[in-house]
């Protein structure tokens, strides 16, 4: 009787070969990774939940995957993890809001810039790319974009694109220092006006793109923000063609944030002790370590990383650090507390890119009206505030 | 013979199967829709129709339908008229015409996007011609025309082979005579498309249309693909609903809000291309 | 000017050839009646003079225009198809004014047509039904009226009236006889019926496994039929045909008679005489009488003479009683002879 | 034979066989405008992964198997295609045996609830079916159906009933009655008649839906998705995973699922074609 | 045993009613015909017999069974229809033996019925084609083939034999009386032929507008019309009416003669003569020839009496031209008489 491993995470087909061939092979059972899109996922979920009965053994999904289901998981807490060393912050997401640990950290990731080579002769003058700032990303994009004669910022805008994180852990914090309580501040609109003012320089295409691994690689595409996983390609496939560096600083810090995926038991899972043995299986330093090398996301335990890591991971790394590191770092968390309301707020986020900065609506009205809808969702799912927002009792203000 | 109950028995396995596996979750899912929380209530429509994308979901799904169809029913039925006329060939034509029947709409989709692309067939040809002298973005958010027009091109390379295949089958059943006395009193070959092709050829045009027309509301692979979130859909936006924002109930609405559009178009076709029961063959 | 020549047109059908080297002029205004066994041909030569299907070889002039090439709707012509072809989408209406309203006629034009020639064919009650609910006679007469409706130069019928009742055939045949004159079309017309094909034609042709045996006026074909067949084919019963042997130079001796005939070298050639061509009694042909069937009027006597079977119309007062032995004496100048092997005429 | 009368013969057969050009050539075209992206497919599929996104691009293909060779050798594809092949033959058999006498009776019947019908018919296929994923995938969990070849199928043969319905009955209604009614007389039962009459004459229509449904069930994902796992289509277990690969790996996976849709149909193309010819008269 | 009753049959399509009370018995074995204008309901009655038709009130018996709520099949019937309904995707071969496959005979039997059918329909050459290869008359005989093969108790036939050449039609007509009494079938044929109906039919019965009007022996119709139509609708020219006025009891005035006629009330009624039972000269009706239409033997003149049309079939001797005066004398004993109110014999 295998598991069956239930995933939305490391989806490309070389990731989830990789999974299976060399992440999941030392499992003592036998184990079944499968991986779905985001809507079967949950459906199939779902039902078995809803049935009373089903066949997935474990699940693996990232933090906002699993705020919809958390009534029907197991709690975590008694696995024992055999004096691994977990991250505590991410056991704290991981409880989502309630006292048992609802799912185990599996791994973590977060976003980075990405540089074609080609491209830092337009840097400029002055910009260090481990301090860069907003106003120095614009001013090279632009630079790029008059000197090459077409835009090469890329942003990943479309629809399987991860923007909405951007915008909340990214932009946000960095000009205004909040997540949800400066939404409609005036800070705010100079970030929302200083982001229209990149777009000018950002490849159009961008709207279409889930990942820019592919469009740098292509040269469509010089300078890109994205998550790990999907820059990891690009530095895989042209080691010395590009250089990773941290996201950028606005005036309120250089706010980033991490991404966290987790391992998670349904009730109806058919043997629970096997997938807790699978849980405490994934979070062993081997197999944290053979993770990163499959899908480029980082461990959640600590581990000290050996030399045979691909290109990726050596130039991602370093930049993760600095940005970590960095003295105006402003780390945000991912929502909490949200419950299954967490695609309406990741919603009001995109909502607002595409209506400023694509729609050309004007940046107040906007936020006036998305601040509305944002309050709405904050105050329904009584969510207290989390990090950059200072704590808050009760459901977190917007200002 | 078994006189009235007839028909009632031989509609029985599919009313059957349609009642299991279509009418029974149907039900469970349109009560969704007008529901919240146990309560009934009209508010997931008013969610639906509140959003600041729906009104450009609608539009846009109605003008793909309405410039997707018609482009598609004038091919199916060139294509249909060829492969009929056609002596030698008529059926690696047919093959050909029906091919795209094999692929889905996902990889409908990923073909037109090599040819549109930034980096795709249609810039490399364009430039090779010499037209242009570096690669031009069609799908980029500020062309929401070129997308529109790629979309366009895509569903109905994609799915005219639909209409095709039964108009074909249809043109097959009807007897050359009706075509020899319409030649015979003076009609051109287009006068006999027009007025021995098209009449008689109603049943499979009905069924062919409405099948379209029903498919085209929910157009959402090909559009993703495509134009990403620059050309909102109905089905996108129902898939929105009910994966992202994980509202079920909204969702259900805006499924509803479908199914209530494709049965207004679907009346109207029926009506519209009605075969009186004395006039048929 | 509708002068029609169809010249050494034969036609195939993969192996099996359906018309061979057919020639045949039709003068203008010509009323042409075909003639011939089923599956002859007939059907054949009407639509390859039509158009609806090409001649393996030869050529069609139509007005002095050869319109081999020409599509079936630049032929000036109208066609009666021989299962109707009415269209089941139409009304009898539409239907009839199909093919006026191909020619763009205006409106009051097309009604005052078709309102004309379906009073002509007894369908005016019926122009608003649909094909599907006429009898098979009233379709047929949708089938004439629209040709009808068309005035064309030339108009091909085939078998028009097969499916109409005799006396509402001979009303249909009066009234297209009438029309069709007045309006100068030249007719090709297919018919089975001969009482039809004499009354109507100036001139009937008849076909014989792809071929036209002869084409001449009705009398002429009647009564001296150029072959054997068309003697055998045409009337109703048929000619009978008895072997006759040389008694002497221009004599022949026929089932116990000698009679006058035609001089030749053959020893054996064949007597033919219409079975309304003899009178029972005086000096006749030995016969057997077989069966007795009456026709009103008339009694048609089958017998036995010398072997082969003879019919004869008889009048009815002649009483005769089946056995009986007969005396059939032929009007000598009915007598017609053949050649047993061309089977043409002597 | 005069000069005069040559001259329009010989443009009237020039019409003609400039009207033959034109057919030709219309169907070349088409030919064409279906082959040339599924050329591109191919090419980008057969082309090594630079390749697939340089610029600018070549219209040959490397014959770089690399892409296609990793989808070959994925562990468990030879059970996904048996998978994909049994699940799209039993849709194509459920739709066709449920929705052909359905179509036969709303063509040969008049009877109180024929509207009804074929209005809940059409519902079916107006009605997203990811939404009904859900309860169905519920119930089938419930039932035992889950995960099985014929679970999947009765969800696929829900898609494909309406088309299988709708084309059937626009064929049947075009043919003639009377020729039923002759074989009536014959001795045969309404079933002998149907089977031995009406349905050889409906063949290309029968084929055209079979096609439907197969390809149809062929390329859902949704459903495949949810309610499959161990016996995962091929389908499923390729375009899942595509979403977020690479592009050359897209090609690739939409290169392999489309192939085996391809020989389906090139096998089923005869039927489309079956009576002809021979009907037509 | 297979006698056939059709008891108080009407029927309506929609608004229309086809058949008004139709009441015929056909016995055992007999052979119907059944005659009437284009349009009258003999299709429709046949396909009632059928049951592929339901009628809207009446019973049909077939051997003595209630069949109206059978199936065809199980009616022991077979049937040729109008249109011949010949299966387009089937070889004549398989056409013909399509019934024998479906009673599930052997192959070895079913060979040999379609052979010996299409032998009798001379088809035989053309068992490997298709129905669209075939000519009109050829289909026709396919359709007729199909029904014998089935050597069924009772057969329908559509007029079978319309498409067929005069010499054919003759021979398929002996074929088919020879063939359906040796099998013993009852037979309800349909034909506008007359000929044909006289020669073939036990009984005929004549419709009008949706009723049987009269239902009895050849001779008997033709001799004796139980009306008007009767005698207006069979012989070929009709029967001539002229109105009579009462000279005396049981006397007559008719165009210059007086006869002896019927006792009745009425101050006029209608004479009525078959056109060959005037002979030309005598004692006679005064006419004046309008038309002459020489027939082979005789000659068909169409005159007018008394500002009636009047056609006379006259021997071909009696030169008669246009514009003739010409006396009439009618055979008294074929003298018939009708009531021009109900139309009916008296
Ligand atoms: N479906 C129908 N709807 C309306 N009227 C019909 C329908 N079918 C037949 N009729 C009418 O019923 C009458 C009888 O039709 P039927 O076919 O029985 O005539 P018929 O005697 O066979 O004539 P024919 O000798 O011309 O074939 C005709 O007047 C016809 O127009
Ligand atoms: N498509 C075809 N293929 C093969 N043979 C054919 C085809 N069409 C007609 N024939 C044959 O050609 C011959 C002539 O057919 P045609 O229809 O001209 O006959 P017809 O004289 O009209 O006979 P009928 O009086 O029976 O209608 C027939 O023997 C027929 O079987
Ligand atoms: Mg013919
Ligand atoms: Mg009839």
């Amino acid at each position: 009787q295998q598991v069956l491993f239930w995933s939305t995470q490391a989806r490309p087909v070389e990731e989830t070969q990789k999974m299976r061939d060399e992440v999941l092979k030392g499992f003592e059972g036998a184990v079944d990774y499968q991986v779905a899109e985001d809507g079967p996922w949950l459906t199939r979920l779902q039902a078995e939940l809803q049935a009373g009965s089903g066949t997935i053994g474990l699940l693996g999904g990232l933090h906002g995957d699993f705020s919809t289901v958390g009534a029907s998981l197991v709690d975590l807490s008694a696995v024992d993890v055999g004096g691994v060393k977990v991250n505590e912050a991410y056991k704290k997401l991981g409880m989502l809001g309630t006292g048992e640990q609802k799912y185990m950290p599996w791994m973590q990731a977060t976003y980075l810039m990405a540089a074609n080579k080609q491209a830092l002769q337009y840097l400029p003058a002055g910009t260090d790319l481990n301090t860069i700032t907003y106003d120095q990303l614009i001013e090279w994009s632009k630079n790029i974009a008059e000197k090459t004669g077409s835009p090469k910022f890329g942003f990943p805008a479309g629809p399987k694109g991860l923007k909405h994180r951007f915008f909340e852990g990214f932009l946000y914090p960095s000009y205004t220092g909040s997540m949800v309580t400066k939404f409609r501040s005036a800070e705010a609109e100079t970030a929302w006006n200083k982001f229209k003012e990149l777009w000018q320089y950002t490849n159009p295409n961008s709207t279409n793109y889930a990942f820019m691994q592919e469009p740098l690689l292509s040269g469509e595409v010089w300078v890109a923000f994205d998550h790990v996983a999907r820059l990891a390609d690009a530095f895989n496939k042209k080691p010395d063609e590009f250089v990773a560096f941290p996201a950028p600083a606005g005036p309120a810090g250089r706010g980033f944030m991490p991404v966290v995926a987790g391992v998670a038991i349904p009730k109806t899972s058919p043997d629970q002790d096997k997938a807790k043995a699978l849980v405490a299986y994934m979070l062993k330093p081997e197999t944290q370590i053979a993770t990163l090398k499959a899908t480029n996301f980082f461990p959640v335990v600590d581990v000290k990383l050996p030399g045979d890591m691909p290109a990726s991971v050596k130039a991602f790394g370093p930049a993760i650090a600095t940005m970590t590191g960095a003295p105006d770092a402003l780390p945000a968390l991912l929502p909490m507390g949200l419950g299954d309301l967490g695609g309406k707020f990741n919603q009001v986020y995109t909502d607002s890119f595409e209506r400023i900065v694509l729609g050309g609506e004007d940046v107040h009205g906007v936020l006036e009206q998305q601040a509305a809808a944002l309050k709405a969702i904050i105050d329904q799912a009584k969510a207290p505030c989390w990090a950059p927002d200072k704590p808050s009792t009760g459901a977190c203000p917007v200002d | 013979m078994h006189g009235k109950a007839l028909p009632y028995l031989l509609l029985m396995p599919a009313t059957l199967f349609l009642c299991i596996f279509f009418l029974y979750p149907f039900a469970l899912v349109a009560f969704e829709a007008v529901t919240r929380d146990g309560a009934f209530t009209l508010d997931n429509f008013r969610t639906m129709a509140g959003s600041w994308k729906f009104p450009v979901t609608v539009r846009n799904t109605l003008l793909l339908a309405a410039i997707v169809v018609p482009i598609q029913l004038t091919m199916a039925l060139l294509m249909a008229s060829v492969v009929s006329r056609l002596e030698t060939g008529r059926s690696a034509a047919l093959y050909v015409f029906a091919i795209p029947l094999g692929i889905s709409d996902l990889a409908a989709g990923l073909i037109w996007l090599a040819i549109f692309d930034q980096s795709g067939f249609l810039n490399t040809l364009l430039s090779s011609l010499g037209v242009i002298d570096r690669p031009v973005m069609f799908l980029g958010y500020q062309s929401k025309l070129t997308i529109f027009i790629a979309v366009a091109l895509a569903e109905i390379w994609r799915a005219t082979a639909i209409m095709m295949v039964i108009l074909v089958a249809g043109m097959g059943l009807i007897p050359k005579e009706y075509y020899e006395a319409a030649e015979v009193f003076g009609a051109s070959p287009w006068q006999r498309f027009l007025r021995i092709t098209l009449p008689l050829l109603r049943p499979s045009l009905q069924t062919a249309i409405i099948l379209r027309v029903i498919l085209a509301f929910e157009v959402f692979a090909v559009v993703a693909a495509l134009g990403g979130t620059n050309l909102p859909v109905l089905m996108g936006e129902t898939y929105n609903w009910q994966f992202t924002l994980q509202d079920r109930n909204v969702a259900a609405a805006s499924a509803l809000l479908i199914l209530a559009i494709s049965i207004g178009f679907t009346l109207f076709f029926l009506r519209v291309l009605r075969v009186p029961k004395e006039a048929r063959i | 000017m509708a002068e029609i020549a169809i010249k050494g047109v034969a036609k195939r059908f993969g192996g099996f050839t359906a018309l061979h080297q057919v020639d045949l002029t039709i003068s203008d205004q010509e009323f042409m009646v075909l003639l011939g066994a089923s599956g002859c041909g007939k059907t054949t030569l009407l639509r390859i003079v039509a158009g609806l299907e090409r001649p393996s070889q030869g050529e069609v002039w139509i007005g002095g225009r050869r319109v081999d090439h020409l599509p079936p709707r630049e032929r000036g012509i109208a066609m009666v198809f021989q299962n109707y072809a009415v269209f089941p989408h139409l009304t009898v209406f539409e239907n009839i004014a199909f093919g006026l309203r191909m020619k763009k006629l205006p409106q009051q034009e097309v009604e005052r047509r078709v309102n004309r020639t379906a009073e002509l064919m007894h369908i005016e009650q019926l122009l608003k039904r649909y094909s599907g609910q006429l009898s098979g006679g009233q379709r047929q007469r949708v089938a004439v009226a629209r040709a009808l409706a068309m005035e064309p130069d030339v108009i091909l019928m085939d078998e028009p009236l097969s499916n109409l009742d005799a006396l509402l055939r001979l009303e249909m045949r009066a009234e297209l006889k009438g029309v069709l004159a007045a309006s100068k079309t030249t007719t090709i017309y297919v018919t089975h019926d001969q009482v039809e094909a004499m009354s109507l034609a100036d001139r009937i042709a008849v076909m014989h496994q792809g071929r036209i045996v002869q084409a001449a006026s009705p009398v002429e074909v009647y009564r001296n039929p150029a072959a054997r067949f068309v003697g055998s084919f045409i009337g109703n019963p048929p000619m009978n045909f008895i072997p006759a042997t040389k008694a002497a130079n221009g004599s022949w001796a026929v089932a116990g008679l000698t009679l006058p005939g035609p001089k030749s070298d053959k020893p054996r050639i064949e007597f033919a005489i219409r079975p309304e061509d003899v009178d029972a009694g005086g000096e006749g042909l030995h016969a057997t009488a077989r069966v007795i069937e009456p026709l009103g009027p008339h009694t048609l006597v089958t017998c036995d003479v010398e072997g082969s079977l003879f019919r004869a119309i008889l009048d009815s007062n002649a009483s005769v009683q089946v056995g009986d032995h007969l005396r059939l004496a032929p009007k000598l100048d009915r007598i017609r002879w053949f050649d047993p092997e061309t089977t043409n005429a002597l | 034979m005069s000069a005069v009368t040559e001259t329009p013969v010989a443009t009237v057969a020039d019409a003609r066989k400039a009207g033959d050009w034109l057919l030709i050539a219309t169907a070349l075209l088409l030919c064409v405008w279906v082959l040339l992206p599924i050329y591109l497919l191919i090419v980008n599929a057969l082309s090594s992964p630079d390749q697939v996104t340089a610029f600018p691009k070549r219209f040959f293909p490397s014959f770089d198997l690399g892409s296609l060779s990793f989808f070959i050798n994925f562990a468990g594809v030879a059970r996904a295609l048996w998978n994909s092949v049994l699940v799209a033959t039993l849709t194509m058999i459920l739709a066709i045996g449920f929705g052909a006498p359905a179509g036969y009776t709303l063509s040969r019947f008049d009877f109180p609830g024929k509207g009804t019908f074929r209005f809940l018919v059409l519902m079916t296929r107006a009605f997203p079916l990811p939404l009904l994923a859900l309860p169905l995938a519920v119930m089938f969990i419930r039932t035992g159906l889950d995960d099985t070849a014929i679970g999947l199928a009765l969800v696929h043969t829900t898609l494909a009933l309406p088309f299988a319905v709708l084309i059937t009955f626009s064929l049947f209604s075009g043919i003639p009655v009377e020729l039923e009614e002759a074989a009536w007389t014959l001795g045969c039962t309404r079933w002998q008649a149907f089977r031995k009459v009406t349905l050889p004459l409906a063949l290309p229509g029968i084929a055209a839906s079979a096609v439907f449904a197969f390809t149809i069930s062929w390329n859902e994902v949704f459903a495949a998705a949810v309610l499959t796992i161990e016996n995962r289509t091929l389908t499923a277990f390729l375009l899942q995973s595509l979403g977020e690969s690479p592009l050359y790996l897209k090609f690739a996976g939409g290169a392999a699922l489309v192939v085996p849709a391809l020989i389906f149909i090139f096998a089923v193309r005869k039927y489309l074609f079956a009576m002809w010819g021979i009907a037509n008269r």
